[in-house]
């Protein structure tokens, strides 16, 4: 489970850099948003893996680690925060620069 | 038998949901992969209270409601978009 | 505090001509004159006690930690240059009270004047290093102000950068060497630093510090190669060329190795360094200065060459050549500034300082040709004047270096020759000027010669120049012995200057004259070979070096920060693999031994399709709109592990916050085009897809690291104190309201600032055009169907009753303030949808933003509350009550704080997407929305 | 736009409505306590008084037990549709003869049109794609489409006109 | 109860809330009101200042749960120092704002205090996830400010700087879910011991975190590589904006020293070796590029933003020497460089209103107004700047060079710290000869009106700047000690954690 | 708390809307991935989907109804919910893919005009 857990992490991460480095706004924000979607889980899983047991008090005999939940929950927040930020911001930009691409200025080119 | 029936059932519904992707995959148009992500929406509910009925701790039901919401909104969402260019107006 | 206030009356002196600007040039040269004479005066009254060897020091404490104090010292050495500072000063002012008549500008000249003698006097003045550093410095500044005086003409500008950006950088210099020498000797107090030479010549750091130290000092002094900025600090006035570029501050870097002489010299690298940077100068300044046509540069090459010789006195280590050197600074100062005069003098009476068009003068200036003859034959060192004695001094000194061996014959024949151009340039600076046959279409015309009141402090600076060459021993008893001997701090036996010498110095000096007029007299022929050489500007080499460097430097760092975010974030991946690989090399083993949890296939199935939405959001990202739909699915399924491993509260809130996102980006893609273009190259993206490649499988071998290793955390504090001591039995959101409520509260204001600002920046967006055209006028896309804005309707009522509910059982069950308030914000997202932003606008019960700061504020006030009974901020209660007919209920302060949440994520969200929703709709500036 | 805050229509707007909502509360936190039944006509008061902008006529479903036999057969006939539907999906799809058509109506409340709408789209093999405003006809696609008008009769006497009682 | 430890961040948050609830305040009140608590923050500084400077930790529990549980907060002299500069660093900025920007944009100064509160609560907390929330705040109110007026360029250099720090921020969470998934706790001192008393298994693991943080604060403090955005996002900014961004930077050196010292600085072979290892080249680097970037501005603006790298760079290096004596020429040289990376941000702004065109370009040859002051204001300005005498700038390179001096590596940063000021010379030498001094044209006499207010602003913050060299005693004292205290993690551990203090000193390095 | 505490008929009943929902939901989802164009499409979710979920939901409604006294009564709400939007949905798609002027596989009747 950990491995396959870890696995899925590697290959979203992958994809979220990967799309960071694009040369449109909109495709970094697609990154961006894989990006947290692993960072997350990834902080979610500082907790460990445990199935059927939320941290709900005299629900389970054991129970998940709570605090990296309460982390990731306030984390998730931040990151809608930020996302909702980023794209009204990457929309003025393309709007007020006439194109979309991240630097505003050389629309036809993926640059180094 | 309801702890035989349950993973036969979520078994259907993951069948389901795949078929979904299927869809959500091969389009070809976008409207054909917005009614794929509604109706794997719709699946996840299902397999979601299946997940809760296994465990049996009744916990997950708020998620189901939700993603019913959810999913409703945004399937409307993308459906506007499509139709209008835009979502709110 | 006598000592201070030798500083100190220049330097509020400086303030009198400041106060009074309009007042005529003569009132400002007697206010400028007052302050510099009184410390003249100062200096006199303690000559007797100095002269006889005794050092006063004042200290007051400024910066001990840094050991930087206000420490002032005045011995002999120090005297001699103060007197020259203030001695030559007033006659200065004398003098621009001539030279700035009718001008403008006096006041600002006086006051920088007056500045720059006190600072001036603070370097020969201190008795702390440090301290004596910052006056060092400050001479830069104020030198960099008065050679750019006439800011209008462009070579006062370069002139002024040139020099600033030389001695400036020379300051950098020997701030370095100071500190060395102030760790080697333990403090910056000179009593300190003087004593302690064998162990400073003894430490490590030795030959970089006295590299620092002598690269400040040279700068200074214009020592080759640094003296390329004094010709061009021509451009000052004449008195300030006069005062600051002859006589004072170039002495600096000269009075500075004096100064230190017992603590550095006497090592054969300072031999060599000092040594050959003097000769140097020496030779170049001389040769420079024979062929210079403007009279302000030939004297501003001979004082280069005349610095150079004081150097290689200071370098030789001969027991006397200090004295020597100290007498000809002297000698030299006494020369130098007359000459310079005289040069201001022919310049205002010409209009012109090209020695090729003035001819002929003692026509029309007789008086200023029989006062400059003095200066001009002890500049050519010419028996019975000053210059004679401390040439002959020199060629003495140069006579008795032993070591090493070279040095013996190659010194004096090369001060020799120096000796030669001198007296080329010399006479041809008298020569020129006054005869060599008529003058040559003089701007000017006719030249007067300035009125005889005018001439006093050339005259009186000639006499001096005089006596010093008929009565040596006078200044040389009175204040260059005990000088050498404050400077080399030790007691000394005399010297008689008047009867030094020998047959060789005699016969060098005979060369050096006879070779000199011989020189002058080829000089026709000599001038044609000169021309043809290739000429170099300094001022043009600088300038282009500058241009260069700056060209340089932008190209290098736009190379870097070309404005390329891609190039940016690929540094900091790039970065992050390459500092956490390093690490993770010693990784011995990954897996952390804890057995791994058994795998079903639902949640293989789960992880794959995660993964196949991750990627396929990557192959699709072209298409914008399935690629926002499969990240859709990815949020999905994110949610879904969540759920799967018992996070119930993170499901709810990952769904939420996903959908609303999606939503949010399909707002914005409405303007945005539909597909992006293909435009990386095949080798791009595999280099993008390695480095995302290594951040993903990094991230894998950590978490898996992380996962498989035992775990030990502090939250079985938090399980088992969730109900006794937080009231609820959901932990995580007792966590969140309770334990960590601080955090919370900061992640709603996170939320509420990211709305506000939001609103902050469409507020004045202009959305001329759209980026895609939907012609909405089909047939079936009418704006708000019946179906939707009936069904939305019913839904809104519920789907607050639904939030009602979620937020209450927050705090046991899965849920709170944070989930409810999103359910809230999609119900009302779903009215606006439905029945256009106007619509439901007009309907809202209240403005958004009003509600986000209520939210933060019933946040804060439940954690002010816990104030009122003596706990911490955020300290919750909470309690089961009893009212009549209710029955039994349970309140917690947490709700309350739950509740401001609750109020911040509804208002954030709803002003997001109203004002995302106007961007289109109302579409007018200054039309506020929420 | 809103009722002025005296009036009973701002503080009451629909009080059956009301009523209803604080019944769901209790159901839905499953307690009967009085604690919960108080808070739950409180919610049922407030909840109205920020959603009665959104939603200002009152309703008009004159006779409520009509609805409730109309939805008992509604619920009959999508289990039927889905009979219905899951053979026609089962089956090679070379038999099926999709098709378009327009129903036109004969109610004209906002409410009672989407009732139907949505009736149309759960039942057997039809879902209504387009309400046209201004001719008042609903655009209809069958999954397999015999006889068109068969089609429209059959809305029109199973569902429209039992809608049309209702709402009458 | 003393409750004056939260009010830094309290009052700042009640004011920002409150301008939004009260959104249709008229201006003026706004204004007053940001004014208001801004004063309050320097009074609240001044205090920490006095209450650290006695050396005792005093601690603040929120919610009144103890350490490692509850978020709690810890004020030392390193915070007090922090504190105070951010609320004097404010004050100034909200001032010039209130002249007239602040009305160029909506809720500026919500936006402001939200800021500062994000700021204080950084420089507070003792918890690292807390940290990380106050750096959203203070990042998220950094991007709605450095918005603030609109126009294109800020929208570009904006976008850059959002999300560049959204993936600073992502590598937070790594960094941190590493630390709690290694240690199980979040509480700066509690992860200090049980950084250091992790298996040794662990330790390549916790080194890599570090390194991760290492970046993570690399970007806010803008060490090389990480440092691109920096020079356009300062340079767009509106003039307070970007004065106040000078703490910004200072944020990332604040948690750098908080981290390395503290989580990671415990233990016979401490984690932190290596960190300190890369970050002395990158710091020397850094200055490097900072004084070559100078040397190449196109524009007072960006020039000023080089002059912020280069004070970073400065910073870094010095402090990577880690030694009491680096540690206090290093805060010395923190105030100094964001007081006049600030005084110089506004210098510019008020320059580039007296010119016709080019604003602050040199490529412009728009003759400058008001010559005489502003040319004085300049030359002195400029002086502070380089670190030429008799300014606060002079001071702390001499204790910067000085504390250096004995360590083995220190020539190098004399070396590239005393190019990188040669070159600032020539940069600002240039700059102010070609505006000030060279004639101008037609516009010469028909200067604009100079803004008094915004003038007497500069004037105090290079006039504060002459102040720290001039009663630089008691603050190079007051430094020496917070050095001190830095260099002993176990103080602070005992602090937070009392029963945990045998355990503490057990395993001090 | 275990389902073996249940009365068989009851486990029974659960057991035959578990199954029975989850069979007409992938019917619905089979047709979905099937069926020829769009419009033929958007009947299987609509009705299946709906159906398959509200059995499913039922059979909880019903285990939890027995597990925890009194009616669990989210599951109803969800379900009802679900068969108030899904009409819509299909709808605002059906709209959607008219605005997009997709046109039925061919030999659809009265296709409407593009
Ligand atoms: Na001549
Ligand atoms: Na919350």
């Amino acid at each position: 489970m950990e491995l396959l857990y870890a696995m899925t992490l590697g290959v979203l991460t992958t994809c979220g850099v990967y799309l960071l480095l694009r040369a449109r706004t909109f495709t970094v924000i697609l990154g961006l948003t894989l990006l947290s979607h692993a960072v997350n889980l990834y902080l979610f899983a500082s907790g460990r893996l445990v199935a059927g047991a939320p941290a709900i008090v005299g629900l389970t005999e054991r129970s998940a680690d709570p605090l990296p939940q309460a982390l990731v929950l306030t984390a998730i927040v931040i990151g809608f925060a930020m996302t909702a930020f980023v794209v009204v911001l990457a929309l003025k930009a393309a709007v007020e620069l006439r194109n979309d691409h991240v630097d505003g200025e050389n629309p036809d080119e993926d640059r180094l | 038998m309801i702890a035989i029936v349950i993973p036969i059932a979520m078994t259907l519904f993951a069948v389901a949901a795949l078929l979904n992707l299927y869809r959500l995959a091969i389009g070809p148009d976008i409207v054909d992969r917005i009614l794929a992500l509604d109706t794997l929406m719709i699946n996840s509910i299902a397999l979601i209270v299946l997940a809760d009925l296994r465990m049996g701790l009744g916990v997950l039901f708020e998620l189901a409601l939700l993603i019913a919401l959810m999913g409703f909104v945004g399937t409307v969402a993308m459906s506007k978009y499509l139709l209008r260019g835009d979502v709110i107006e | 505090m006598t000592l201070a206030l030798i500083i100190l009356f220049p330097l509020l002196g400086a303030l009198l001509p400041a106060l009074y600007r309009r007042a005529t040039c003569r009132r400002l040269a007697c206010l400028a004159a007052l302050p510099a004479v009184s410390s003249l005066l100062l200096l006199l009254s303690l000559l007797p006690r100095v002269s006889s060897g005794e050092t006063i020091i004042a200290e007051l404490d400024w910066l001990p930690s840094l050991g930087l104090n206000l420490a002032l010292r005045l011995d002999a050495l120090g005297l001699l240059f103060a007197l020259l500072i203030t001695g030559i000063g007033a006659l200065i002012l004398l003098f621009a009270r001539y030279y700035f008549e009718g001008s403008a500008s006096a006041a600002r000249f006086f006051t920088l004047v007056l500045s720059f003698m006190a600072v001036m006097l603070g370097i020969v003045l201190s008795e702390n290093l440090l301290f004596m550093l910052v006056f060092w410095e400050l001479t830069s500044l104020v030198s960099f102000l008065l050679i750019g005086f006439h800011s209008d003409r462009q070579a006062a500008r370069l002139g002024a950068r040139m020099s600033l950006v030389i001695t400036g950088g020379g300051g950098l210099a020997l701030l370095g060497g100071i500190v060395l020498l102030g760790q080697a000797a333990g403090s910056y107090e000179l009593s300190v630093v003087l004593e302690a030479g064998e162990q400073i010549r003894a430490h490590e750091h030795y030959g970089l510090m006295l590299n620092l130290i002598l690269l400040g000092a040279f700068t200074k002094s214009a020592q080759f190669p640094f003296h390329l900025w004094l010709p061009h600090a021509m451009t000052a006035p004449t008195p300030v060329s006069a005062y600051l570029h002859s006589a004072t501050m170039v002495k600096a870097g000269l009075f500075l190795l004096a100064r230190l002489h017992p603590a550095l010299a006497d090592t054969e690298l300072w031999f060599h360094l000092v040594t050959l940077t003097g000769m140097l100068t020496l030779m170049v300044g001389a040769f420079v200065a024979m062929f210079m046509h403007d009279m302000k540069g030939l004297l501003a090459y001979s004082t280069v060459s005349h610095l150079g010789l004081i150097m290689l006195l200071l370098g030789l280590g001969t027991p006397m050549a200090l004295a020597a050197a100290l007498f000809h600074l002297v000698c030299h100062a006494l020369f130098k500034a007359p000459l310079f005069m005289m040069a201001g003098y022919v310049d205002r009476a010409t209009g012109t300082r090209d020695m090729r068009r003035i001819n002929g003068m003692w026509r029309f200036m007789p008086t200023l040709m029989a006062l400059s003859a003095i200066p001009a034959a002890a500049m050519a060192g010419l028996p019975l004047m000053s210059g004679y004695l401390s040439k002959k001094m020199l060629f003495g000194e140069s006579l008795r270096v032993v070591a090493p061996e070279w040095a013996t014959l190659v010194i004096p024949a090369w001060v020799t020759l120096a000796g030669l151009f001198s007296v080329a340039y010399s006479i041809r600076i008298f020569h020129n000027v006054y005869f060599n046959g008529r003058p040559i279409d003089l701007p000017v015309w006719p030249p007067r010669e300035p009125r005889k009141a005018a001439l006093t402090p050339i005259a009186l600076l000639a006499l001096a120049t005089l006596a010093v060459g008929i009565a040596p021993q006078g200044l040389y008893a009175t204040l260059v012995h005990p000088a050498f001997e404050a400077a080399r701090q030790v007691p000394l036996p005399a010297y008689d200057v008047a009867t030094l010498g020998g047959p060789r110095t005699g016969l060098m000096s005979l060369i050096a004259l006879a070779g000199g007029a011989l020189f002058y007299a080829i000089r026709g022929p000599l001038f044609r070979l000169h021309a043809r050489l290739p000429e170099v500007d300094a001022k043009e080499i600088f300038d282009w070096a500058m241009r260069r460097a700056i060209a340089l430097s932008q190209r290098r760092v736009f190379q870097l920060e070309n404005g390329s975010l891609q190039r940016y974030l690929t540094f900091i991946m790039i970065t992050v693999v390459v500092l956490v690989g390093v690490e993770l090399l010693a990784v011995a083993r990954w897996n952390g031994g804890v057995p791994l949890g058994p795998l079903d296939p639902l949640t293989v199935l789960a992880a794959g399709l995660l993964c196949l939405a991750s990627i396929g959001v990557v192959v699709f990202h072209h298409h914008r709109l399935p690629a926002l739909l499969l990240l859709g699915v990815t949020g999905l399924f994110v949610t879904v592990a969540f759920a799967r491993f018992s996070a119930p509260d993170l499901a709810l809130t990952q769904l939420m916050v996903e959908v609303m996102a999606v939503v949010i980006m399909m707002l914005a893609l409405s303007f945005l085009p539909q597909q992006s273009p293909r435009e990386s190259t095949r080798p791009r993206m595999a280099r993008d897809l390695a480095i995302a490649g290594l951040v993903g499988g990094g991230v894998a071998a950590f978490s898996f690291a992380i996962l498989t290793r035992p775990q030990h955390t502090i939250s079985d504090f938090f399980l088992a104190n969730s109900l006794p001591g937080g009231g609820g039995t959901n932990v995580v959101n007792v966590i969140l309201v309770d334990f960590r409520g601080f955090d919370t509260l900061g992640e709603i204001t996170v939320l509420g600032i990211a709305a506000v600002a939001v609103f902050a920046f469409t507020r004045d967006l202009h959305l001329k055009e759209r980026v895609v055209d939907t012609n909405p006028g089909h047939w079936v896309a009418e704006p708000h169907p019946i179906m939707l804005s009936t069904v939305a309707r019913l839904v809104l009522p519920i789907a607050l009753l639904v939030s009602a509910y979620i937020f209450l059982r927050g705090h046991n069950q899965p849920g709170g303030g944070f989930i409810a308030g999103l359910i809230t914000a999609v119900a009302f997202t779903l009215q606006y949808m439905a029945g256009g932003l106007v619509w439901a606008q007009s309907r809202m019960l209240t403005a958004f933003r009003p509600l986000i700061g209520a939210g933060l504020l019933i946040a804060v006030a439940t954690g002010l509350g816990s104030w009122l009974f003596g706990y911490p901020f955020l300290t919750s209660a909470h309690g089961h009550f009893h009212l009549p007919l209710v029955g039994e209920f349970e309140l917690a302060t947490a709700m309350l704080f739950d509740l401001g949440v609750y109020a911040t994520v509804v208002g954030a969200t709803l002003l997001v997407l109203a004002n995302l929703g106007k961007l289109m709709t109302v579409a007018g500036p200054g039309k506020e929305i929420g | 736009m809103m009722p002025n805050v005296r009036s009973r229509q701002f503080w009451l707007p629909h009080p059956l409505f009301s009523l209803f909502l604080a019944l769901l509360w209790l159901l839905m936190v499953n307690d009967l306590s009085v604690a919960h039944a108080l808070l739950g006509l409180a919610l049922g008061v407030a909840i109205p008084i920020v959603t009665h902008a959104f939603w200002p006529e009152e309703a008009k479903i004159r006779r409520p037990l009509p609805l409730l036999r109309y939805l008992g057969m509604l619920l009959v006939d999508i289990l039927r549709s889905n009979l219905v539907v899951a053979l026609r999906i089962l089956r090679p799809a070379r038999q099926l003869r999709p098709g378009f058509f327009t129903y036109p109506l004969t109610l004209d409340d906002d409410f009672a049109i989407t009732l139907l709408a949505s009736t149309i789209s759960l039942t057997p093999g039809t879902v209504s794609l387009h309400y046209d405003g201004e001719a008042n006809t609903l655009l209809i696609h069958a999954l397999h489409l015999e006889d068109e008008a068969e089609a429209i009769a059959a809305i029109r006497t199973r569902y429209e006109q039992p809608l049309e009682e209702i709402f009458r | 109860m003393n409750h004056a430890l939260i009010l830094p961040i309290l009052l700042p948050l009640i004011t920002g809330a409150s301008l939004l609830l009260l959104y249709r305040l008229p201006f003026g009140v706004q204004r007053l009101a940001g004014l208001t608590s801004t004063l309050g923050l320097a009074l609240l500084g001044a205090w920490a200042l006095v209450t650290a400077g006695a050396g005792e930790y005093r601690l603040y529990h929120a919610g009144d749960w103890p350490a490692p549980y509850g978020i709690v907060l810890i004020l030392d002299r390193l915070s007090a120092l922090m504190l105070a500069l951010t609320a004097t660093l404010g004050l100034g900025c909200l001032l010039y704002a209130s002249r007239g920007i602040d009305r160029r944009g909506a809720h500026f100064h919500a936006l402001f205090q939200f800021q500062l509160a994000g700021l204080n609560g950084a420089f507070l907390t003792g918890d690292l996830f807390n940290l990380f929330v106050f750096f959203e705040i203070l990042l998220i109110a950094s991007y709605a400010l450095l918005l603030h007026g609109g126009g294109r360029a800020r929208s570009r250099a904006g976008l850059h700087y959002v999300i560049i720090n959204l993936v600073g921020s992502a590598l937070f969470l790594v960094a941190l879910g590493t630390l709690y998934g290694l240690t199980g706790t979040l509480n700066m001192a509690d992860l200090a011991i049980k950084v250091a008393a992790a298996p040794t298994g662990d330790a390549p693991l916790l080194a890599a975190a570090n390194m991760v943080l290492l970046v993570v604060f690399g970007i806010k403090a803008a060490i090389l590589p990480l440092l691109f955005w920096l020079p356009r996002a300062y340079s767009a900014a509106s003039a307070p904006v970007a004065a106040l961004f000078a703490i910004m930077t200072k944020v990332g050196v604040y948690a750098i020293l908080r981290v390395f010292l503290l989580v990671f600085g415990l233990g016979e072979a401490p984690v932190n070796a290596a960190a300190w290892q890369w970050l002395w080249p990158l710091a020397l680097a850094t200055l490097a590029l900072g004084g070559v970037g100078v040397l190449g501005s196109d524009s007072l603006r960006t020039l000023t933003a080089y002059l912020v790298i280069i004070s970073v760079g400065t910073l870094l290096a010095t402090l990577s020497l880690v030694t009491p004596a680096t540690l206090a020429a290093a805060l010395f040289y923190l105030i100094h460089s964001t007081g006049m990376a600030a005084a110089f941000f506004l210098l510019a702004d008020l320059l580039g209103q007296q010119r016709d065109e080019g604003y602050d370009r040199f490529s412009v040859a728009a003759p400058v107004g008001h010559r005489g002051v502003l040319g004085s204001l300049f030359f002195l300005a400029a002086i502070a700047m380089v670190g030429l005498p008799p300014f606060g700038g002079f001071v702390s390179k001499a204790w910067i060079l000085q504390a250096s001096a004995d360590e083995p590596r220190g020539l190098w940063l004399w070396g590239v710290l005393l190019t990188a000021a040669l070159l600032t010379l020539i940069a600002v030498s240039r700059t102010g000869s070609s505006w000030f001094w060279r004639p101008g044209g037609a516009g010469e006499a028909e200067a604009r009106p100079l803004d008094r207010g915004c003038l007497a602003i500069v004037c105090a913050m290079v006039a504060i700047n002459g102040l720290l060299a001039a009663l630089g005693e008691p603050v190079m004292a007051y430094l020496a000690l917070t050095a001190e205290q830095l260099m002993t993690p176990q103080a602070y551990i005992a602090a937070m954690l009392p029963e945990t203090l045998a355990f503490a000193q057990e395993v001090s390095p | 708390m275990s389902p073996l505490d249940m009365p068989w008929t009851l486990q029974l009943v659960v057991a035959a809307f578990l199954l029975v929902g989850a069979l007409v939901a992938l019917i619905g989802s089979w047709g979905l991935a099937k069926l020829p164009d769009f419009y033929t499409r958007l009947h299987g979710p609509t009705k299946a989907s709906t159906l398959g979920v509200g059995c499913t939901l039922i059979g909880s409604l019903l285990f939890f109804s027995h597990q925890q006294d009194g009616v669990s009564v989210q599951e109803a709400l969800v379900t009802i919910f679900l068969f108030a939007t899904a009409p819509v949905s299909a709808h605002m798609m059906g709209k959607a893919a008219l605005r997009r002027r997709l046109g039925g596989v061919p030999g659809t009747r009265n296709p409407p005009e593009r």
